[in-house]
């Protein structure tokens, strides 16, 4: 409590609502254009686009509907533009064919999904329902894109430019999975924004004006031949990724006894639990992928070895405690705790569910 | 040390506003906050809320449990938040619309007539501003004076002209705060203003 | 006023019996109930209420299923005239409606709603166009008034980058799957009138089994567009419908030329 | 004044939008600021019974249901 | 014939420059190697090539960047109009165009096509209508004409189940965004050069800046409708244009009324 | 070879195309009413459909497209009318937020994925790169679908009928996963059609006739605790499925060193294998999972107690191998083989990945 | 007959279709069965040079961009 | 017992017709069977072709990475499936069209000149039935009467008049199969028939 401080003193950070920031952060990336269509938990963003895009003389579409969002931005990022889309869940199952085309394509975006409840139109509460489908089965076909889960907003703010980095280095869309709490709440913010380089490339459609061969971007390779050749690359490409882009954090793991897994929002939620616990005696420790696919496996693995359970947290009923029992393989106990259609668990609840599994 | 506070009403009383100042003054006062709104347009009626956490330290879970403190603005509030408060904890209620008192015994009640307060201070919808008053005098959250710079930070531009305003009503809401008189009523403990 | 007195009173206009006992959700003065109150009047007259089956859209009236006494289904944003689609055929003696927002019938359903008409499904969409996305926060919709101000169209709709509003209904009409287009409004009471027996004749030609029928309302959104119930209403007289001009635009199955 | 009461008016529901207020044509509706109903709205009240002609133009505005409307008795002592 | 004649003769007609030195996957005698030939020499004749971008679609033409010597991308079925539209927003000063079938444009895409137009979107819809999904093996599309056996109406298209045939370009005509919408074919030889003149005036908006335009082209499939080539062009001058009428539908940056 | 034989003796079969088979076992199962729009490979079962269903009575619709197919088919379904709808790879990502509606609001439907290589356009040659979605994230939200993986078209016919009854009697929308082999084929088919018993319903829409309340078929629950409450619903009946609705095939597993498992064309390609393998002296069983999900996970862990170790064979980049490695945890090594795009392993290929499993 | 030759034809790439068979006004054009080109079709030749007058009609029905159309020298022979 | 055979051509040749007579003549006979096409109207121009399995037991893959039998009716196809005939196996070319002669000295090569052949059976279009006659004459994968069987089968309703001409050509190809005489040609086993 400081009745004293005045604003002199204070750090150069502002509050911002977590849509808005990431809106914002993506601008200051050097966003070229942004598509999307209305949708709550996250219409801010499209919102803020809407305002800013054209002040800074870019562009800004309301799309006709998701599809129309996700193709336009299949059609602007075929160009090499820096493209931003966001939606929310329903929207985002609506992109799953636009993202596949992207993926085999190979043409750099970034998609944020700011999940709510399901499954269907479900809620508008803050959900991390659509782990899976992100992670795992958006799209048809054997893709994958890299998934970002920021768990605050000033993490949010920094993963926009990463995620245009990732996705203009490897030539995929990229996701930005955040959920109803991070959209809508405000959290501080130090406008330090950054605007990765941009990349040679020779890839991208700007016309041939004459002077070089025609360039197609396209995901149709009609001899199943070709398309596994391509495939093969996708998979080099994609191993690299996941060889070479892991991003997670640890808090408070050396000592501990139990390790919450967990992302987004349900690590925040770990944090408390854990600071209760540790008050009162419970060695808790939190690892927290941010990157979701690629997964932290070994990295998890060496975090965890010669702990006594790991307590995965998610809004849902249980996608991402897949990936961390692929990971742990039987070696350790792997527990559950789940919230579903736009509840949060209670810091107690994840608490609980630690102490237990120390009790004899 | 962590403050988490629920200010809640109906839609037309400035709720999120009033959150906003108070994480406000918390960001210059360079402590960690986070404000977090029932959101959705998508809902319509019922009653609006927000929670704003201030902390010394990375804040974990954005929603409260246990809130150290609450404005009620609206009955349905009360009934919504009186059980949310933690042991200890404070809630400010506009008795000037809350005819009801709060029942339990181990949290501090502020019985404000917040309208009626506002309405001396020449807008209704100050409403919130006098309740963040008395929220401040019994729990000195963040300084009087941050609130006051919160205020010209979120009132800038067209809206600069209300600012004054809104640091009356809040400087009102305060005076009465601190005015207001201790009661023991079966072991409740009622500050009561005016009633 | 005695008890007695009311007792002896004869009723000349009371709540329609097709109308679950609730308050809805809408915002002060919203159109939608005013049309929710029509179509149950219609059901009530038309006896329909026991036969009908609703197909529910995504937008300020996803809750239409609280407050029709008759089965629903709630459909995917913009997905509902396929929806209707799916249940008309295999319940082809049910009187089936669709009810749909702008944003859900003009923008995102625009494929689905044409191939309804074009198919001459024996459904009939009551489309309450308000120009806006009331629901996700007032934003921009395919229908919205150049120069109109949404929360994503800050500086007033501009056609250069955001286009002209769409005049689906005519489009609709253009299809020879569609029995009955018209546009209504709910802004003044003989509009409410008129508006109620545009609905009439496109029920009663799905009753015949015509085709596909269409009533184009045109209403209010007070939060959306920051007016005051009265004044969303006056707007909507004075300005929308010179974008929108009222009339039945295509019926069918009348003898002789078009009306318009 | 008379007994006969053209109206009832399901206060409940009434939202206060003032579009039944503004429509008819004789005036004789206003919002009850002395009553805030549970809906959290200041309901419509008929100001003046004998004023209204049943003529069920409010009914037909208002948008949430809030009218039911009498015929006017022929031999009204209005 | 020898050499020495042939080096002597003035070329009054050769194969465009803009088309690939490749033979098409194409059917024999089917009207898309017409359309891309109409397309590549407005692009020779325009000199458009160098600033182009290409839009493909699903359906037979989706090899069409095999051909064209312009960059190209692939659009998912039906979302060729906002494919376009993302690339003209950020390549303003680039001539961008969408080449679409009937399956493609007028029934999975209908939403997309009418809102490029809606937007006014600086892109030319190339749009061949053939009736039929080619591609797929001869189904049923929303322009097929009543009675038309397909394979997924075998009995003849029946409106009852299937619906009537979708005028499409009519109803794109209507939206204000639309600069320019006409209707061509290429059964016969007066309508090929006429087609092409068509074409020439949406690439001339186009390049006015002047909004959405768009040319459809009755065009054939030989193979889906199981008939010779010389035959499928025959019918298509005596019965397709009789459901869907050739001539320009709109052309709003013309001074004067609408012709039509 | 049998040179004698005459038409008297053969039993009565039928050489059916995997694409009509199934199109026509799902008429005899009762289909009241197919949506579809046409996609290589499985145009043939719209086309059949076109022509039978009209024959019968009963409802065809050419949708203009597939998000009009599932949602017909979401109409059709909430009256309570046995629907069957069909398409391939791209076709299916466009249906991920119907479906998800569809779990969400519990209405039964079978839809047929006759999967194509991807991603994108991709190629129209077989795959079985639509596992994960099929099985895991295809619609936003908290939900699971049954799978059926049929490796033979007389399978497919009989699974045809299973998939209605699953499909009603868990008020689910039901996957039957094939592949561009299985629905091109001509297999003998056994005519020996099932219809399962129609269900006594309570939730179906049929109009109210003023005889009882109006019923509501929906995916909203706005209030969280309620839609949480739904999960839990939903969750629950989820276990139930995965608890009484496996279904697997052996084949020669009792004294096998290595297991293949692998459903569908692989598994077929696997049968090929282990034939050649065990003509070397290479002893090779099989698994085969029919359904996908549930997933056979505990009968695949006791089927391969004390086996030397598993090959995973998928016609994708390995999607199913994850579900493998997630029952075994650990306990055996999981070998993976697969092909993309289009491309079927080759059994020799098979074999050779079996034979450097046992080499030293 | 005369050296000039009108047409060039790019028999590679003729799929026999025939619709400039029938599009010719001056009946010069017809398949040559004697040929299998590398497509697998018959293509067209030009039976009577001196007949077509270079109209190009053929060449705009072409689906294949198989004409190569010249123009008839002034002081043609024929 | 298990025989997987190939037929090859170009689209118009009757390709998947033929394929379809050999595996309803074994399911005539109560073998298992299976037939797979090269599919795909998104797949113009070019060769078509299918695989035909007869076998005693269940079958695994529908396609076989050895042949034990092919027939190629164009030259493309002998390019392409020449190469996937098992050792001792059979190719059965269409002389008429294809000129090379398959290089293989592991296989034996009967050279048919099923166009001509068919030609003299009254159309062209019989071409793969003179091929498959050939194919059986030489491997009797299945009874002659099975596949006469198997075309009246499939030749039923408005086709039956076709039944005839086709087994006619089917005959023909067969007795010219046998008919054929072998000749080495630098160890290939070459069953040429008047060429
Ligand atoms: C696929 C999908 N996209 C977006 C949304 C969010 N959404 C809900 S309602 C709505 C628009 C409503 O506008 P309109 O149809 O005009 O109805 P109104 O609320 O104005 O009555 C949108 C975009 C959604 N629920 N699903
Ligand atoms: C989402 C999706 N659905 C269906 C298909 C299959 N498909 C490919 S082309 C086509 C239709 C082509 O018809 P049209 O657009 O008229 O072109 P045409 O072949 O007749 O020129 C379809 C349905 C697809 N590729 N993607
Ligand atoms: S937001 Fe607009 S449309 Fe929605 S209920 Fe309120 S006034 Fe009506
Ligand atoms: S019935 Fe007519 S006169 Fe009476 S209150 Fe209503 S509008 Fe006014
Ligand atoms: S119109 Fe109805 S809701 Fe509005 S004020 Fe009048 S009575 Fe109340
Ligand atoms: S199928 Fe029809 S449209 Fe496609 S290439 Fe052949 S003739 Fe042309
Ligand atoms: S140029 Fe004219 S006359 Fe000569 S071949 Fe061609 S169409 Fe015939
Ligand atoms: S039109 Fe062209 S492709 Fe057709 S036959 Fe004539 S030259 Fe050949
Ligand atoms: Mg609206
Ligand atoms: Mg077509």
């Amino acid at each position: 409590m400081s009745a004293m401080a005045t604003t002199q003193l204070a750090p150069k950070r502002v509050l911002m609502k977590g849509n808005e920031a990431m809106a914002e952060a993506a601008i200051q990336a050097g966003c070229d254009a942004y598509f999307g269509y209305p949708i709550t938990p996250q219409a801010e963003i499209l919102e803020l686009m809407a305002r800013r895009m054209p002040e800074e003389g870019r562009v800004f579409i309301q799309a006709e509907s998701e599809l129309g969002a996700i193709n336009m931005a299949l059609g602007a990022a075929a160009t090499g533009a820096r493209v931003l889309v966001s939606s929310s869940s329903p929207g985002i199952s609506l992109m799953a064919e636009g993202m596949s085309y992207m993926a085999g394509s190979e043409v750099p975006m970034v998609l944020i999904n700011v999940m709510r409840g399901g499954p269907g139109l479900g809620s508008i509460g803050p959900s991390q329902s659509d782990y899976f489908q992100a992670v795992k089965g958006h799209g048809h076909g054997d893709y994958k894109v890299p998934v970002l889960a920021p768990a605050s907003i000033a993490e949010a703010v920094a993963l926009m430019a990463d995620a245009f980095e990732l996705a203009e280095r490897y030539r995929t869309p990229v996701i930005v999975l955040a959920d109803g709490t991070l959209g809508q709440a405000m959290e501080p913010v130090s406008p330090a924004y950054r605007d990765p380089a941009r990349l040679q490339t020779d890839w991208n459609l700007t016309s041939t004006n004459g002077e070089r061969e025609p360039r197609v971007v396209r995901s149709l390779h009609l001899r199943p031949e070709e398309l596994q050749e391509h495939n093969t690359h996708l998979q080099a490409k994609f191993a690299q990724i996941a060889e070479r882009e892991v991003r997670f954090a640890t808090e408070r793991i050396e000592d501990a006894d139990i390790v919450i897994v967990a992302y987004g929002t349900a690590a925040r939620i770990a944090r408390t639990a854990m600071e209760r616990g540790r008050s009162k005696g419970l060695r808790i420790g939190i690892f927290r992928p941010i990157t979701l696919w690629p997964f932290p496996t070994a990295e998890l693995v060496a975090a965890t070895e010669g702990k006594r359970g790991i307590l995965t947290v998610e809004l849902s009923s249980g996608q991402m405690v897949e990936d961390v029992r692929l990971a742990i393989e039987g070696r350790l106990p792997v527990h559950f705790l789940g919230r579903q259609g736009g509840v949060l668990p209670s810091p107690n609840e994840v608490l609980e569910a630690c102490r237990k599994m120390v009790a004899p | 040390m962590q403050h988490g506070t629920i200010v809640a009403g109906f839609g037309g009383q400035g709720i999120l506003f009033c959150g906003h100042v108070l994480a406000q003054a918390a960001l210059i006062e360079g402590r960690e906050v986070s404000w977090m709104p029932s959101y959705g347009p998508e809902m319509r009626g019922g009653t609006a809320y927000c929670t704003v956490i201030v902390s010394d330290r990375p804040i974990g879970s954005p929603m409260v449990d246990a809130a150290d403190s609450a404005i009620v603005l609206n009955p349905p509030s009360l009934a919504k938040f009186e059980p949310v408060i933690a042991r200890g904890g404070l809630i400010v209620v506009n008795s000037s619309l809350v005819e009801a008192i709060p029942a339990r015994t181990d949290i501090e009640s502020l019985l404000l007539p917040c309208t009626q307060i506002a309405r001396e201070a020449g807008d209704d919808l100050l409403v919130s501003m006098v309740a963040l008053g008395g929220l401040i005098a019994r729990r000195p959250i963040v300084g009087q004076d941050s609130v006051h710079a919160a205020l010209r930070d979120l009132l800038s531009g067209k809206k600069a002209h209300l600012i004054e305003a809104d640091s009356a009503a809040f400087e009102r809401g305060y005076a009465a705060g601190m005015r207001g008189s201790t009661q023991e009523l079966d072991n409740r403990v009622l500050v009561d203003v005016w009633r | 006023m005695t008890v007695q007195l009311t007792d002896n009173r004869r009723v000349i206009y009371r709540r329609p019996d097709a109308l679950q006992d609730k308050s809805t959700h809408y915002c002060p003065g919203c159109g939608h109930g005013i049309v929710h109150r029509l179509v149950a009047e219609l059901f009530d007259e038309m006896k329909l209420t026991g036969r009908t089956i609703g197909v529910g859209s995504v937008g300020c009236s996803v809750f239409a299923y609280e407050y029709f006494k008759t089965d629903f289904v709630e459909s995917p944003h913009g997905r509902a005239p396929a929806v209707a689609t799916g249940v008309r055929r295999v319940q082809p003696d049910k009187f089936v409606f669709t009810y749909q927002g702008d944003g859900d019938l003009a923008a995102i359903g625009t494929a689905e709603i044409v191939h309804a008409a074009a198919r001459g499904e024996n459904i009939t969409a009551i489309f309450v166009n308000n120009g806006i996305y009331g629901m996700t926060g007032g934003q921009m919709a395919p229908t919205t008034l150049l120069g109109q101000k949404t929360t994503s169209s800050p500086l007033g709709r501009d056609p250069v980058l955001a286009g002209y509003p769409v005049p689906i209904t005519e489009m609709l009409a253009l299809v020879p799957g569609t029995a009955y287009a018209a546009r209504g409004s709910v802004a003044t009471p003989q509009l409410v009138g008129r508006a109620k027996s545009l609905l009439k004749r496109a029920f009663e030609l799905q009753e015949a089994k015509a085709g596909f029928t269409i009533v184009e309302i045109l209403s209010n959104c007070p939060v959306g567009w920051g007016m005051t119930a009265p004044a969303s209403m006056e707007h909507v007289e004075k300005d929308v419908i010179g974008t929108y001009p009222l009339g039945v635009l295509v019926d069918r199955a009348k003898a002789g030329p078009e009306s318009k | 004044m008379t007994h006969f009461v053209p109206l009832d008016i399901a206060t409940d529901r009434c939202k206060g939008c003032e579009l039944c207020i503004g429509a008819c044509p004789h005036h004789v509706l206003a919002l009850d600021e002395s009553v805030v109903n549970a809906l959290g709205y200041h309901p419509v009240t008929l100001t003046d019974p004998d004023e209204c002609t049943s003529c069920v133009i409010c009914a037909r505005v208002c948008p949430d249901t809030v009218f039911t409307v009498y015929a006017r008795p022929k031999a009204d002592v209005s």
